[in-house]
């Protein structure tokens, strides 16, 4: 029962493709299963920290404590989603390489117990995600890709001189170790890691300031690629960052800092989407949107926010990946993204997939978007941040402006085209909706389980 | 005098990179590129890192100055067509 | 007077300073020149600043390889630290990894558009 | 060369304040603290001649202390020329861009080339005894390839079935060394081979073995980026 599956499976998966052929997309199916069953098993074991090669902190570790396991878990079932709806496509060598590529890199990304290993896989996601930008082959494509590229290795030079500072001045690259020491080293040196942390995930897990780029990479890449980047890639770095943030007892200061980033994050992308003529950018500024409300939670310190935290988190992942699927179908019969696609399509299905989707990420009841709002605001309630609550209600009025003109559009009376939606991606996405619907109804059991992620999250190093 | 070899490789790297950066020929500056990783192979076998800079020799300066150099082939070819 | 210059301090200092300024023209040269060709080159050279730096203050005065050969025959702490430079012997061919993928790219991005320059990329915003 | 009207703009003056402010911020700060005395590598020195038997403390730590950052790095070089040859393939062609020919180099290349596979051969193989190692040694090998393209033009083709199975059999074999790791000793990448004596070529445990399947994939890679970017023909 080693954890090192989870990445060495795909990896392996991945050299051997060549003798693989025409079975590749099931393969695929079958991969992730087995790997979401494996999983599985790990549920409610003890925290598991594994040395590889050699029995100390001289050697890479991994740790597998309930909040790595979740997410895990939770990139396997968007995994597992996204290759059954792969199947109704032809076996594709590069789509095969990159999602197990992508599958293997976060969950390297969300284990490792290394900072220098973080970084590794920080590369192999970045140059899946340039690869997987560049699919489409066209001007906007590797427009977008060599935007991305250079962007990407200004994080990477960042990441670096972090985990320069830090083994210059620790001489240990293990977490743990790094954890303990971090408090005692001179304030300066602490200030440029966090400062190079920050821009280093910050650029990849799509911030403010640093997202100016990210709109135009969803413009350029197809809807697929979109809902991965959206719903695996850049949890991931959040994870990551916070999780390293909150291991290194950083400062309250500088996560006030980051609510506050977290806040402004929200309200410009919310205001750009609403002048925004291009589904894949309203979606892609909605999703900044979401990601500045998780800096804002996850940056609070307090168990009952950073769970909302990861409840949204959840909510979010399953319902983006809906939503790019959906507008994938919508792509491929109109062959544009432009907002006017809504006044055309005719197709009962998708308007309640969009509905539930879009009220789900604003927060209304039943949806499961509405417990996470809640569960964040009641916290933030209770450690009396009414700014941040007042921030969070009337910019999701913003939000609620353009998703319902979406909505509405959906109702207009121009001649309609009828869009057909085959059965397996009509039963993928009624599976997504449900869940949405039913962790909206019965939360229980979901909130339980980001109680005790919160809990190891904030915990840090205790493994 | 290892001191005083490394200020000056040091002075000859600066100078190097600022004319990598200013020059309008490209090619040029490729060239001045390889040079700049000789220089840096230079500093890391007087660091006592002779595998770093048996990497960098191969990897750094060899194979990076390939692209480079295709990649602007590639370039002006079209360039001239045109 | 000359011995000074020999000393591991004077070394650091000249190491910290000069690869910094590398750092500093990489950067710069990255953020103003507008040529594709020309950021890469100026990332490339702000990377190697950094594996300059960080094996540059990892060496001391008298200190050898970390390798037993017929000279030195055997392990000990007059050795540089050998992590550093495993690392910085990954992210040289991360580097290149990353770099050739990049130059490709423009290669392709040339093809189609005939266009080097990255404040003519106007192929994404919105409307597009 | 500098031509001063042209490059120094507003913008360029404000990007450079900024960054140069930076910089003197990190000069002084740098320049400040000492570097640790005892670190995970001294301690790595101090017991590496006896885990793992490799006279090259480096290789040590590329290949069996951080080995897993080594199959990282595999991996990143195996994606973006996955990368590249998805990009470039629609240009591929059978002319190179070295149109012309050299009767010196074609004559000497016959020489040169068997004895440079051979030198990247022995770097790959004293991994564990001297600098060098599967990376250097796999670019070695692969820029006597790089030196073929030159000289013999069209003459020179891969066999790209071979390739493919090189690289696919030896990234795996690398993989599969680390899972009999696992299964043997309960530890992935651990060494479950005798350690001989230091210094001896056939010492160090696992350490050439993974240096020869990192060599073999290094060389198939880098000669296929080689090969992209030599062949690359434009297709009007």
């Amino acid at each position: 029962m080693s954890t090192l599956y989870f990445v060495v499976v795909p990896l392996l998966a991945s050299f051997l493709t060549p003798f693989f052929k025409d079975y590749l997309r099931y393969i695929s199916v079958a991969l992730n299963l087995v790997l979401l069953v494996f999983a599985l098993s790990f549920m409610g074991a003890e925290p598991i920290r594994e040395y590889i090669s050699f029995d100390s902190a001289l050697s890479i570790s991994f740790v597998l404590d309930s909040a790595s396991l979740f997410f895990i878990v939770l990139f396997l079932v968007i995994m597992t989603l996204f290759s059954l709806y792969h199947l109704q496509e032809e076996s594709r060598k590069d789509s095969f390489i990159l999602t197990n590529m992508l599958l293997a890199s976060v969950s390297g990304l969300v284990l490792s117990g290394d900072i220098f290993n973080i970084y590794i896989f920080f590369e192999i996601a970045s140059i899946t995600a340039y690869i997987l930008t560049s699919l489409g082959k066209d001007k906007k494509a590797y427009s977008g890709a060599i935007r991305y590229m250079i962007i990407g290795t200004f994080a990477s030079i960042f990441l670096l001189i972090a985990i320069m500072t830090i083994y210059l001045n620790i001489g240990s690259l293990n977490l743990a170790t790094i954890a303990k020491e971090f408090s005692s080293i001179n304030e300066n040196s602490q200030f440029l890691i966090i400062l190079s942390l920050f821009i280093g995930f910050g650029i990849k897990a799509e911030i403010f300031p640093l997202n100016f780029w990210v709109v135009d990479i969803y413009q350029a890449s197809s809807n697929k690629v979109n809902a991965l980047f959206s719903s695996i890639l850049s949890k991931a770095y959040i994870f990551v960052f916070f999780h390293i943030a909150y291991m290194l007892h950083v400062n309250t200061k500088y996560l006030g800092f980051l609510a506050i980033i977290g806040a402004i994050s929200f309200a410009i992308s919310e205001l750009s989407a609403l002048s925004s003529k291009d589904l894949k950018r309203v979606f892609a500024y909605s999703t900044l949107g979401q990601i500045g409300v998780l800096f804002i939670a996850l940056s609070s310190h307090s168990i009952d926010v950073v769970s909302g935290a990861i409840f949204l988190i959840a909510l979010h992942s399953i319902t983006k990946l809906m939503l790019f699927l959906s507008l994938d179908i919508l792509e491929q019969k109109f062959k544009s993204t432009s907002v006017d696609i809504f006044k055309k399509f005719n197709s009962l299905f998708l308007v309640v997939i969009f509905a539930i989707g879009f009220l789900s990420l604003l927060g209304l009841p039943p949806f499961g978007g509405f417990i996470a709002k809640l569960t964040i605001l009641k916290g933030l309630a209770g450690l009396q941040e009414y700014l941040l609550i007042g921030a969070i209600l009337v910019i999701s009025l913003i939000e609620a402006v353009y998703f319902f003109r979406l909505l509405g559009s959906t109702q207009s009376s121009q001649t309609k085209e009828s869009v057909e939606v085959a059965l397996l991606p009509k039963v993928l996405l009624s599976i997504m909706a449900i869940a949405i619907v039913y962790f909206g109804l019965f939360p229980d059991a979901l909130l339980d389980i980001s109680k005790s992620v919160a809990t190891s999250l904030i915990g840090g190093a205790d493994v | 005098m290892i001191g005083l070899i490394v200020l000056s490789i040091f002075i000859t790297l600066i100078i190097l990179a600022v004319l990598i950066i200013s020059n309008e020929d490209l090619p040029h500056s490729v060239i001045l590129f390889m040079g700049f990783g000789l220089g840096s192979v230079i500093l890391f076998f007087l660091f006592s890192a002779p595998d770093v800079a048996l990497t960098e020799a191969v990897i750094g300066t060899g194979i990076s100055g390939v692209v480079f150099l295709v990649t602007l082939l590639q370039i002006r070819s079209k360039e001239v067509n045109r | 007077m000359l011995n000074s210059f020999n000393q591991t301090p004077f070394l650091h200092g000249v190491i910290t300073i000069g690869s910094l300024i590398l750092l500093t023209i990489g950067l710069v040269g990255a953020l103003t020149k507008k040529n594709l060709f020309k950021i890469f080159l100026s990332l490339a050279i702000a990377e190697a600043s950094l594996f300059i730096y960080f094996i540059g203050m990892h060496f001391e005065v008298g200190k050898v390889a970390p390798i037993v050969t017929d000279e030195v025959t055997k392990f000990s702490l007059n050795m540089v630290d050998p992590v550093p430079q495993a690392m910085i012997l990954t992210t040289i061919v991360i580097a290149i990894a990353v770099l050739s993928l990049a130059l490709s790219f423009v290669i392709n991005y040339f093809k189609l558009t005939n266009n080097m320059r990255v404040n003519q990329m106007d192929e994404l915003g919105e409307g597009k | 060369m500098i031509n001063i009207k042209k490059d120094i703009s507003i913008e360029t003056l404000v990007v450079s304040l900024l960054v140069s402010v930076m910089t003197i911020m990190l000069i002084s700060l740098f320049l400040n603290f000492e570097v640790v005395t005892s670190s995970i590598g001294t301690e790595i020195i101090g017991i590496n001649a006896d885990t793992t038997g490799s006279a090259n403390a480096v290789t040590s730590v590329v290949t069996y202390f951080r080995g897993f950052d080594t199959l990282g790095e595999v991996t990143i070089l195996f994606l973006s020329i996955f990368g590249i040859g998805l990009g470039l393939e629609g240009y591929k062609d059978k002319l190179n861009i070295f149109a012309y020919e050299n009767q010196l180099l074609k004559t000497a290349v016959d020489t040169l080339f068997p004895l440079i596979i051979l030198f990247g051969f022995y770097v790959i193989i004293h991994g564990h005894l001297s600098p060098g190692g599967g990376f250097q040694g796999g670019v070695i090998i692969a820029s006597a390839f790089l030196l073929m393209f030159l000289a013999k033009n069209d003459d020179f083709a891969l066999n790209h079935k071979i390739m493919g199975l090189i690289e696919a059999l030896s990234g795996a074999s690398f993989i599969l060394v680390g899972l009999l790791g696992l299964l043997i000793m309960n530890r992935f990448f651990d060494n479950f081979l005798p350690l001989g004596t230091l210094g001896d070529l056939f010492s160090g445990g696992v350490i050439p073995l993974i240096y020869i399947f990192v060599g073999l994939k290094v060389s198939a890679e880098i000669t296929a980026l080689v090969e992209y970017f030599v062949r690359i023909k434009d297709v009007k």
